[in-house]
C-alpha cells in the first residue's frame, strides 16, 4: 500500500493553474524524485505535501490518514527550501536544533545529533556561525541538516544541493541516501540534476507542465523514456522521424524520410502510431567511419559541424541527411569541421516514441 | 466625600478626607504651611487635585460627582462657576476670619460665595537700560520705541482682560460703552507685539532671551525676571494696576462642608496668611499681617497699594468673553 | 563598511546634531546655577535636581506615569501585536479599512478624545478615574503598535516562518521564537514609541486625571504654568538618564536575545 | 482568509476602539450636527464661510505638510543610515532619536528659543562670523513653528522607517548598484519603495501630530501664527463650548483622513504595485 | 594584456581571511570560471571584483585603470547573485528594465532590448509577474537577463544555472556563452557543474581555501591537473602512491608499494617528488577480465565491491592490493559484487602529481 497519496489535486495560484487532477502514490520508505524543466509545479508539489498551500481539489492521504488538513507542524515533515529560508537570528547550531528543541530532546542529545549532523554535512566547524556569515553552498548544507536532524516521517527536499560542488553533491547525496535508508524514511526529491536523480532515487517521476509523464525506476526512464518530451528531458537529443515497415517480437523495421533502415529492439517501442519517433542519446551515436557503405542498417552519413569540449568527451554537431545531430565523441580523436563521417545508431539503444 | 483615588490608605474609618482641588506650585511649601497643619488640627486627609484654572474648572463642571470639596480659582474661572451654580453657598458664620481681610477680598464673588484668599497685581515690567523714557503708564506700550519689542498676556489667561482695560484706557472710553475702541487701540499696538504669552514662564523667557523689552505681567513673575536680568523694573501704572482675586470656594455635592469652612477660615488665618507670604507664594489678604519691607518685596502688601487696584468686573467681562476672544484673535494674535 | 557612503554619514551626524543640541541645552541648564534656561550656564548646581526631589507630588505623580504606561503598553501589545500579525500576514477583503481604523486614535485631536471619554468613560459610566485613564492610554497608544510592528512585518520573509512550522513548531510558537526575534527592532521601536506617547500624554490625561490621580506631565505642566526655573529641565534631564540605564540593563543582562527566550 | 480563527486575534482591538474610541467619539460629534429641528451643517458652514478661519486652517494644513515633507527628507537617510549600522550600535542610535522624545515639550519649546532667539546661539554665530549685519528674526514665525515641530516628531518618522527598513535585504542595494545605480539612485529606487509601509506610518503619525500639535505653536509661534489646536482649546478650555471645539476637531479629522489617504495613494504609486 | 588584473589581493571577513594574496589575471573578451569546493572563496572573488567588498590589501586593475576604490555603480560591471536579489517590489519587466533606465535608454528601445532578453531566458510570457509568483528557476532567469540586458563592460555571473534543469542550463549557457562572445563581454563565471564549466570557458580557475591552484584551458585542466588537489576535484577519484623508477623523455617508469610496474607519460607528471601520486578517473579505468596474468604493466587485480547506478553507466568500488578504486564500466555488461577483476589503467591517462 501506498504511504503517501495524492488525488486528483488541482492547485493554482489565482487564475494559474499549476497542478491539474495531480496523482502521485509513494511507497513507504521509497526515495522519489520529481524531474522536470523549471516551473513545472515540482516546488509547488512538495509545498502542496508539506501543508504550505492547500489544494482546491483532491485529497492527500498519509499513512492511511486524510491529511489535506492537518496542520503544517502536525505533519512530522523535513522540509528542504529551495531558499534555504534559514532564521537568520539563530547561530548554525541553534537553527540545526530548532526541530529537535521543539521535540523536547534531552540537551545532552540535542548538542550529540546536531554536531554528528553538522559532520554529515562538513560544518562542524561552522556551528557558531550566523547565516549571513555563510557562502551559499554552506548555507544550503545547514537548511539539509535541520531537515535531516528531526528524523521526519517523511523529507521534502528541493534542490537540496543545488549549490554545491559535483564532489561535495555526491558526497551529501550519498550522506542523504544512507541516512535515508537507515531511518527508512520516506522522501520526495526535487532535483535538476539527473545524474544525482539517478543515483538516488527508488522512483522518479518526470513532470511537465503540472502532470506526471512517467513514473518509473531509474533505470527504465533513462533506458526506455514512455513519451517524446521524457525522452527530450532525459538527454535524448536527437529525434529521428520514422514510418513502421514490419513489426516483430524482437527486432522491427523502420524506415526514415530519405529511405535509411533502421532495425528497433521491440522492448523500446512506447507508440503504437505509424509514424513515430526514433530517439538516442549523443553518446550512444557512434562515428564509425569516414564515407563507407551507404546500405548498412542503421547508419548515417554526415558532415561534422561544430564541436563542443565537455571534459569527457566532445561533442559534435553533425549534419545528416535527416538533420543535425548531436554526436559525442571521445577525446583520442578530434574531428575538424568540415570533415566527413558515418554514423552509427545500435539498435539497442534507439527509443521510440 | 468617599475616596477612590489610588495610592492613599482610608484605612482609619473615623478619619475624613477633604479634596482639594489647586493649582499645581509651591506645593511643598503650600503643604507646610497650609495642609499639614490643617490634616493635624482636624485629623483629616487632604488629597489635591492640581492642574490649571480651566482644566480644573472643566472638571467640576462636567462631572457633578467629582468628589472634589473646594476649589482654588482665579477670580474670572471663579465667576463662571457661580454663574453655573457650581458652588455651595458658604455661611459666613462659620469663617469668622473674613472679618479680618481686605475689603476687596471680602466677597468678589458675592456675599454667598467664597472669599478671596490672595491678591495679585497686573502692571508692566520692562527693561530700564534697554528703555529711553521711564515707563509709567498703560500707554508708554504704544511707544514706538517698542516696536516688535513687547509681549502681553493672551485674552485667555488670567492676565488677559486686563489688557482690554488698560486699552479702553488708552482710548479713553468706558468699557461697557463701547469695547470695540478698546480693541481699535489694541490693534494699534499690534506692530510692538512680539507675542501674546498665556504662560508667565514664558514672559520670563523672552526677557532672558532678550526677546523683548517691555511686558504686561502679574507680580509674582517679577521676582524672577529681575533675577535674571537686573535691569528690569515693575510699574504700577498710574491709572492703577489690575487686581487679581484669587478665591476659594466649596463645591456643590461637598458633603464636607463644614469641614470646608474650616479650612477656609484656616487659609484666611493671620498665621497661615503670613507663613505663606514669607514664603513668598502668596500675598497676604488678612490686614494683621505684618511685614518688614523685605519681607513684603514682590508682593501686593499694604493697605495704600491694595486700595490703589483696579478691580475687573469679570461677571460683564465673562458675558462678552465670546466675543473678545474672537476680535482678539482676528485683530491681535491671528 | 562600504554600505555607508560619507555623504550619508555626514547627514546623519547633522540630523542628530539637530536632535541632541537642544537637549545638551536643557541639561546644561538643569545643572546650571541660573535659574532660568541659560546657554552656555554660568556655574554648576545641583540645586534644581535636588528641587525635583522636594516636589512630593513629582514623585507621586511619576510612579502613576509609570505605572499607566507599562500597563498601557503591555495591554497594547497584548492585543496589538496579534492584530498587527493578522493584518501584515494575509490578504483579504476589507484589510485596508480594518488597517485605517486601527491607525484612527491618532487622527483625532486627543483633547477631544480626551473630553469624550470623560463623558462617557467616568461621567457616564462611573468608571475609576485610574482605570479611565489607564483605557485612553491604551487605545491611543494601540495604533503605534499595531503600525509600526505591521510595518515592519510587511517586509519579513514568511518563508522562514514556514521553515519552522515544517520543523513542528505550532503557528503560536513559531511566531515567539521566529517572527518575534526577527522583528525585535519594530517591536522596541513599538514599545518606545507607545510608552513614551503614554508617558508623555497631556491633552487625554488632562480630563482623565481626579483626585490623586495624576500624571507627571500634567504636573509639569502646573509647573511651568507658573515658574520657570529649570528643574523641568533637571526633571527631563533625570528622565533621559533612567531611559539609558534601564536600555543599558536590557542590553546588558538580556542581550539583544532578549525577545528570544 | 483560510482559517476563520484568525479574525479572532482581530477582535480585543475592534472591541477596544469601538467602545472606547467610537461609541464615546460620536456621540461627541454627533453633538455638531445636532440642530434645533434635526440634523444640521450649520455650524460646518459657518467655518467655512469665515475667510479668518480658512486662513487659519490653511495656515495649520501648510505647517503639518511642510513638517512631514521636512520630516522625511531628514529622517529617510538617518533611519536608513541606522538599519544598516550592526545590531549593537543600532540601539544606541535608536535611543539617541528617542531622547529628545522624554523631555517636556515646554522645556523642549524653551531650548529652541535658547538657539533661535534674538540673542540666541544661531544669531551670535552668524553675527560673529559676519554673515549678517543684525540679527535674524527666526522666533515666534512659522519658521520657528516648522523647526519646533519637525524636532518634535522627526523621531517619530525615523522610527517607523528603521523598522522597515532594516529588513531589507543589502543584496538588493547590490544589485541595484551592480546595474549602475548610484548609491542615491539606488536608493531611491529600490530602498524608497519598499520603505513605503514605514514611511506612510511615519508621515501619518506626523502629520496628525503636526495637526494637532499645541503647545510648540503655542510657544514658537508669534503673534500672528495661531492654527487651529489653538481655536479649539481656547473654545474648548475657555470659552467651554464645546459644539465649536467638536466641529474644529471633526474638520481636522477629516483633514487627517483625506491627507492619509492622498499619501497613502502617492506612495502606492511611488511604491509600484504589490 | 590583461584586461582584469587583481594583484596580491587579501580580504577578510573580521579575523576570518578568505582570500590571501589572491592573483588572477584575465584577457579582455575571455570567459574565466572559478570552480572550487563550497566556501573556497569563490563568490567572496566575485563580490571583490564587483566591488561590494573591499580588500584589506593588494590592488584592482581593470583596463589599465586602477578600480581598488571605484564606485559600485561606476563600473559598469552585470553582476548575477547566487541568491538573486531581484527587487520584489517590481514586474519581471521592471527588473531587466532597471539598468536601461538608469542608462537613460529610449522608451522603445527598453521595451525592445528586455523582451528579446526575456525571450532569450524563455519567460517573455512572464514579464507581467512580479518575482515572488514565479519558481526558483525562473527567478534566477531574470536575474541572468537583467544583468546581461545592459551589456556590460564585465560580467559577473554566481551559479547562474543552479537551479535550472539539465536541458534548460545547456539552453542558458548556450545562450550565455553567445551572447558574450557576440558582444566580447570579458566574463568572471562560478559555477560548481563541471561540465558547464569546461564547456562554456576559455580558461578555468581552480580555487582551494581562497588560492588559486591552477588556472588553465578546461582541456589542460581536465586531462592534466597541477596539483593533488585539482586532480581530485575534477574527478581523478583513484590516488595510488608510486615511487619513481626510471624517468625517460617519453615514458618513465613507477613502482606501486607492492611491487607492480606503472609506465606512465612524462608529459604527465606534475611532480619532482620521489614519491607521488599516480591520479586517474574512474572512467578511464578498463575492467580487462577476471584474473589474468598478474605481471602485466598498468594493470591491478581487485574483488568487486558496491556498485551504483549512474545513468550511462554503473560506477564499481573494486578493492585493489593498493586499496579502494572506483571504476567506471557500461551498462552491457553489470559485474556482482565479489566478482574478481583485472583493471588496466591507461598510461595516457595517469597524472602524476
Ligand atoms: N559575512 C561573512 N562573515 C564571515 N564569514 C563569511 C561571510 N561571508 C562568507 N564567509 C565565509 O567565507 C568563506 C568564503 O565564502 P564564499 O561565499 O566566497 O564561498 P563560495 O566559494 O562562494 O562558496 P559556495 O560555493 O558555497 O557559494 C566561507 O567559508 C564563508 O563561510
Ligand atoms: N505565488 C505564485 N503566484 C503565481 N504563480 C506562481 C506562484 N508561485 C509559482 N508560480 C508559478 O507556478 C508555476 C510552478 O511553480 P513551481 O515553483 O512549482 O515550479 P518548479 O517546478 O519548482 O520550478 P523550478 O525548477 O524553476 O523551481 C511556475 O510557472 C510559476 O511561475
Ligand atoms: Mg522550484
Ligand atoms: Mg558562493
Amino acid at each position: 500500500m501506498a504511504l503517501l497519496n495524492l488525488k486528483d489535486v488541482s492547485v493554482a495560484y489565482g487564475d494559474n493553474v499549476v497542478l491539474k487532477d495531480f496523482n502521485l502514490n509513494i511507497k513507504k520508505g521509497d526515495l522519489v524524485s520529481l524531474l522536470g524543466p523549471s516551473g513545472c509545479g515540482k516546488t509547488t508539489t512538495l509545498r502542496l505535501i508539506g501543508g504550505f498551500i492547500q489544494a482546491n481539489k483532491g485529497k492527500f492521504i498519509f499513512n492511511d490518514k486524510d491529511y489535506t488538513k492537518v496542520p503544517v507542524h502536525k505533519r512530522e515533515f523535513g522540509f528542504v527550501f529551495q531558499s534555504y529560508a534559514l532564521f537568520p537570528h539563530l547561530s548554525v547550531f541553534d537553527n540545526v536544533a530548532f526541530g529537535l528543541k521543539l521535540r523536547k530532546t534531552p540537551k545532552g542529545e540535542i548538542k550529540k545529533r546536531v554536531m554528528e549532523m553538522l559532520d554529515i554535512v562538513g560544518l562542524a566547524d561552522y556551528s557558531k556561525r550566523y547565516p549571513k556569515e555563510l557562502s551559499g553552498g554552506q548555507r544550503q548544507r545547514v537548511a539539509l541538516a535541520r531537515a535531516l536532524v528531526i528524523k521526519p516521517d517523511l523529507l521534502l527536499l528541493d534542490e537540496p544541493l543545488s549549490n554545491l560542488d559535483a564532489k561535495l553533491r555526491v558526497k551529501m547525496r550519498v550522506g542523504i541516501r544512507k541516512i535515508q535508508k537507515e531511518l527508512n524514511i520516506t522522501t520526495v526529491y526535487v532535483t535538476h540534476d539527473q545524474e544525482e536523480c539517478f543515483s538516488i532515487s527508488d522512483k522518479v517521476a518526470v513532470m511537465n507542465e503540472g502532470v506526471i509523464e512517467h513514473l518509473d525506476t531509474p533505470q527504465n526512464i533513462y533506458d526506455n523514456p514512455k513519451t517524446e518530451f521524457v525522452a527530450n528531458f532525459v538527454g535524448f537529443e536527437n529525434f529521428i522521424d520514422l514510418s513502421l515497415q514490419s513489426k516483430n517480437e524482437d527486432i522491427s523495421t523502420y524506415n526514415s524520410k530519405n529511405g535509411r533502415v533502421f532495425k528497433v529492439k521491440s522492448t523500446n517501442i512506447n507508440s503504437n502510431k505509424e509514424t513515430i519517433k526514433g530517439a538516442i542519446r549523443p553518446e550512444e551515436i557512434k562515428i564509425v567511419n569516414k564515407g563507407g557503405d551507404n546500405k548498412d542498417e542503421n547508419t548515417l552519413d554526415g558532415i561534422v559541424g561544430i564541436s563542443t569540449f565537455l571534459g569527457k568527451e566532445y561533442q559534435y554537431m553533425v549534419d545528416t541527411e535527416v538533420g543535425k545531430l548531436l554526436v559525442n565523441g571521445n577525446t583520442n580523436k578530434r574531428y575538424k569541421e568540415g570533415e566527413k563521417v558515418k554514423l552509427y545508431l545500435p539498435k539497442e539503444k534507439m527509443v521510440l516514441v | 466625600s468617599s475616596n477612590e483615588s489610588k495610592g492613599e490608605d482610608v484605612d482609619k474609618q473615623e478619619k475624613e478626607t477633604l479634596i482639594i482641588s489647586t493649582w499645581g506650585y509651591n506645593e511643598d511649601i503650600l503643604k507646610k504651611n497650609v495642609f499639614e497643619p490643617f490634616e493635624k488640627k482636624h485629623n483629616v486627609d487632604i488629597v489635591l487635585e492640581v492642574g490649571n484654572n480651566a482644566d480644573r474648572l472643566n472638571k467640576i463642571r462636567m462631572n457633578k460627582n467629582s468628589d472634589v470639596d473646594i476649589i482654588y480659582l482665579a477670580s474670572s474661572y471663579a465667576i463662571q462657576g457661580v454663574k453655573e451654580g457650581l458652588f455651595e453657598e458658604i455661611n459666613r458664620e462659620n469663617i469668622p476670619n473674613i472679618e479680618n481681610i481686605y475689603e476687596i477680598a471680602k466677597a468678589p464673588l458675592g456675599e454667598k460665595y467664597g472669599p478671596a484668599y490672595t491678591v495679585n497685581r497686573t502692571g508692566i515690567i520692562y527693561d530700564t537700560e534697554a528703555t529711553k523714557e521711564k515707563v509709567d503708564s498703560w500707554s508708554d506700550l504704544w511707544r514706538d520705541e517698542f516696536k516688535d519689542n513687547a509681549s502681553i498676556a493672551n485674552i485667555t489667561s488670567t492676565a488677559g482682560p486686563a489688557m482690554v482695560l488698560a486699552a479702553a484706557k488708552k482710548a479713553d472710553v468706558s468699557i461697557k460703552d463701547d469695547y470695540d475702541k478698546a480693541f481699535e487701540e489694541l490693534s494699534k499696538l499690534k506692530p510692538n507685539i512680539v507675542k501674546t504669552y498665556s504662560r508667565s514662564s514664558d514672559l520670563v523667557n523672552m526677557f532672558t532671551q532678550g526677546e523683548i523689552k517691555i511686558g504686561v505681567a502679574q507680580d509674582f513673575a517679577y521676582g524672577r525676571i529681575k533675577d535674571a536680568l537686573p535691569s528690569a523694573e515693575w510699574v504700577n501704572p498710574k491709572e492703577g494696576a489690575f487686581a487679581n482675586l484669587n478665591s476659594v470656594n466649596i463645591v456643590k455635592g461637598s458633603d464636607n462642608k463644614e469641614l470646608a469652612e474650616k479650612f477656609i477660615n484656616f487659609l484666611l488665618s493671620e498665621k497661615v496668611q503670613k507663613a505663606n507670604a514669607l514664603d513668598k507664594v502668596d500675598s497676604p489678604i488678612n490686614v494683621n499681617v505684618e511685614l518688614t519691607k523685605e519681607e513684603a518685596e514682590g508682593l501686593t502688601y499694604g493697605k495704600d497699594l491694595i486700595n490703589s487696584l483696579q478691580t475687573i468686573d469679570y461677571e460683564y467681562i465673562n458675558s462678552v468673553m465670546s466675543d473678545w476672544i474672537d476680535k482678539w484673535n482676528r485683530e491681535i494674535s491671528k | 563598511m562600504n554600505t555607508k557612503s560619507r555623504f550619508l554619514t555626514i547627514f546623519s551626524v547633522l540630523v542628530y546634531t539637530f536632535l541632541i543640541f537642544p537637549l545638551v541645552i536643557i541639561t546644561a541648564a538643569a545643572f546650571g546655577a541660573n535659574d532660568y534656561l541659560k546657554f552656555p550656564p554660568e556655574g554648576f548646581s545641583f540645586k534644581w535636581v535636588a528641587n525635583i526631589f522636594e516636589v512630593e507630588m513629582f514623585i507621586r505623580t511619576f510612579k502613576i506615569s509609570i505605572e499607566i504606561a507599562v500597563f498601557g503598553t503591555f495591554l497594547a501589545l497584548l492585543i496589538g501585536i496579534p492584530a498587527a500579525y493578522i493584518l501584515s500576514r494575509y490578504q483579504f477583503k476589507g484589510r485596508n479599512f480594518l488597517q485605517g481604523l486601527f491607525l484612527s486614535p491618532v487622527l483625532i485631536p486627543a483633547i477631544v478624545f480626551g473630553f469624550s471619554l470623560l463623558k462617557f468613560l467616568i461621567i457616564k459610566m462611573q468608571f475609576p478615574v485610574y482605570t479611565s485613564l489607564l483605557i485612553g492610554h491604551t487605545v491611543v497608544i494601540l495604533p503605534y503598535i499595531i503600525r509600526v510592528i505591521s510595518s515592519s512585518l510587511e517586509s519579513f520573509d514568511y518563508s522562514i516562518e514556514e521553515a519552522a512550522v515544517s520543523l513542528g513548531a505550532g503557528r503560536i510558537k513559531t511566531f515567539f521564537i521566529i517572527v518575534l526575534p526577527n522583528i525585535t527592532s519594530g517591536v522596541i521601536a513599538a514599545f518606545i514609541l507607545a510608552f513614551i506617547n503614554s508617558f508623555n500624554n497631556v491633552p487625554i490625561s488632562i480630563f482623565l486625571t481626579g483626585p490623586g490621580v495624576s500624571t507627571l506631565p500634567i504636573q509639569m505642566m502646573s509647573y511651568v504654568e507658573y515658574y520657570f526655573d529649570p528643574t523641568i529641565a533637571a526633571l527631563s534631564v533625570i528622565l533621559m538618564l533612567m531611559t539609558a540605564i534601564l536600555m543599558f540593563i536590557i542590553e546588558r543582562t538580556l542581550g539583544l536575545s532578549f525577545f528570544t527566550k | 482568509m483560510k482559517n476563520k480563527a484568525n479574525y479572532l486575534l482581530l477582535l480585543p482591538g475592534l472591541i477596544l476602539l469601538g467602545l472606547f474610541l467610537f461609541v464615546p467619539l460620536f456621540s461627541t460629534i454627533f453633538q455638531t450636527i445636532r440642530g434645533k429641528e434635526g440634523l444640521t451643517l450649520v455650524k460646518y458652514f459657518d467655518f467655512f464661510k469665515d475667510s479668518y478661519y480658512i486662513s487659519i486652517y490653511l495656515r495649520t494644513l501648510k505647517l503639518a505638510l511642510i513638517t512631514t515633507l521636512i520630516a522625511v527628507m531628514l529622517g529617510f537617510p538617518t533611519a536608513y543610515y541606522i538599519s544598516r549600522t550592526n545590531k549593537k550600535v543600532r540601539g544606541l542610535y535608536i535611543m539617541l532619536a528617542v531622547f529628545p522624545l522624554l523631555t517636556s515639550s515646554v522645556v523642549r519649546s524653551f531650548s529652541w528659543m535658547v538657539i533661535l532667539g534674538r540673542n540666541g546661539i544661531v544669531n551670535t554665530i552668524l553675527l560673529n562670523l559676519n554673515i549678517i549685519n543684525e540679527p535674524l528674526k527666526l522666533l515666534y514665525n512659522e519658521f520657528a513653528i516648522v523647526v519646533g515641530l519637525v524636532y518634535l516628531f522627526l523621531p517619530l518618522m525615523i522610527m517607523s522607517l528603521v523598522g522597515v527598513m532594516e529588513n531589507i535585504d543589502n543584496d538588493l542595494m547590490e544589485a541595484a548598484e551592480s546595474l549602475g545605480a548610484s548609491r542615491l539612485k539606488a536608493f531611491i529606487k529600490v530602498i524608497f519603495p519598499l520603505s513605503v509601509p514605514g514611511l506612510i506610518v511615519g508621515s501619518v503619525l506626523v502629520f496628525t501630530g503636526s495637526l494637532t500639535a499645541y503647545t510648540t505653536p503655542q510657544l514658537l509661534g508669534g503673534s500672528n501664527a495661531k492654527v487651529l489646536s489653538t481655536l479649539v482649546y481656547q473654545n474648548a478650555m475657555s470659552l467651554f463650548d464645546w459644539d465649536t471645539a467638536s466641529v474644529l476637531a471633526t474638520i481636522m479629522i477629516l483633514t487627517t483622513l483625506i491627507v492619509t489617504t492622498i499619501i497613502n495613494k502617492l506612495s502606492g504609486k511611488l511604491s509600484g504595485k504589490r
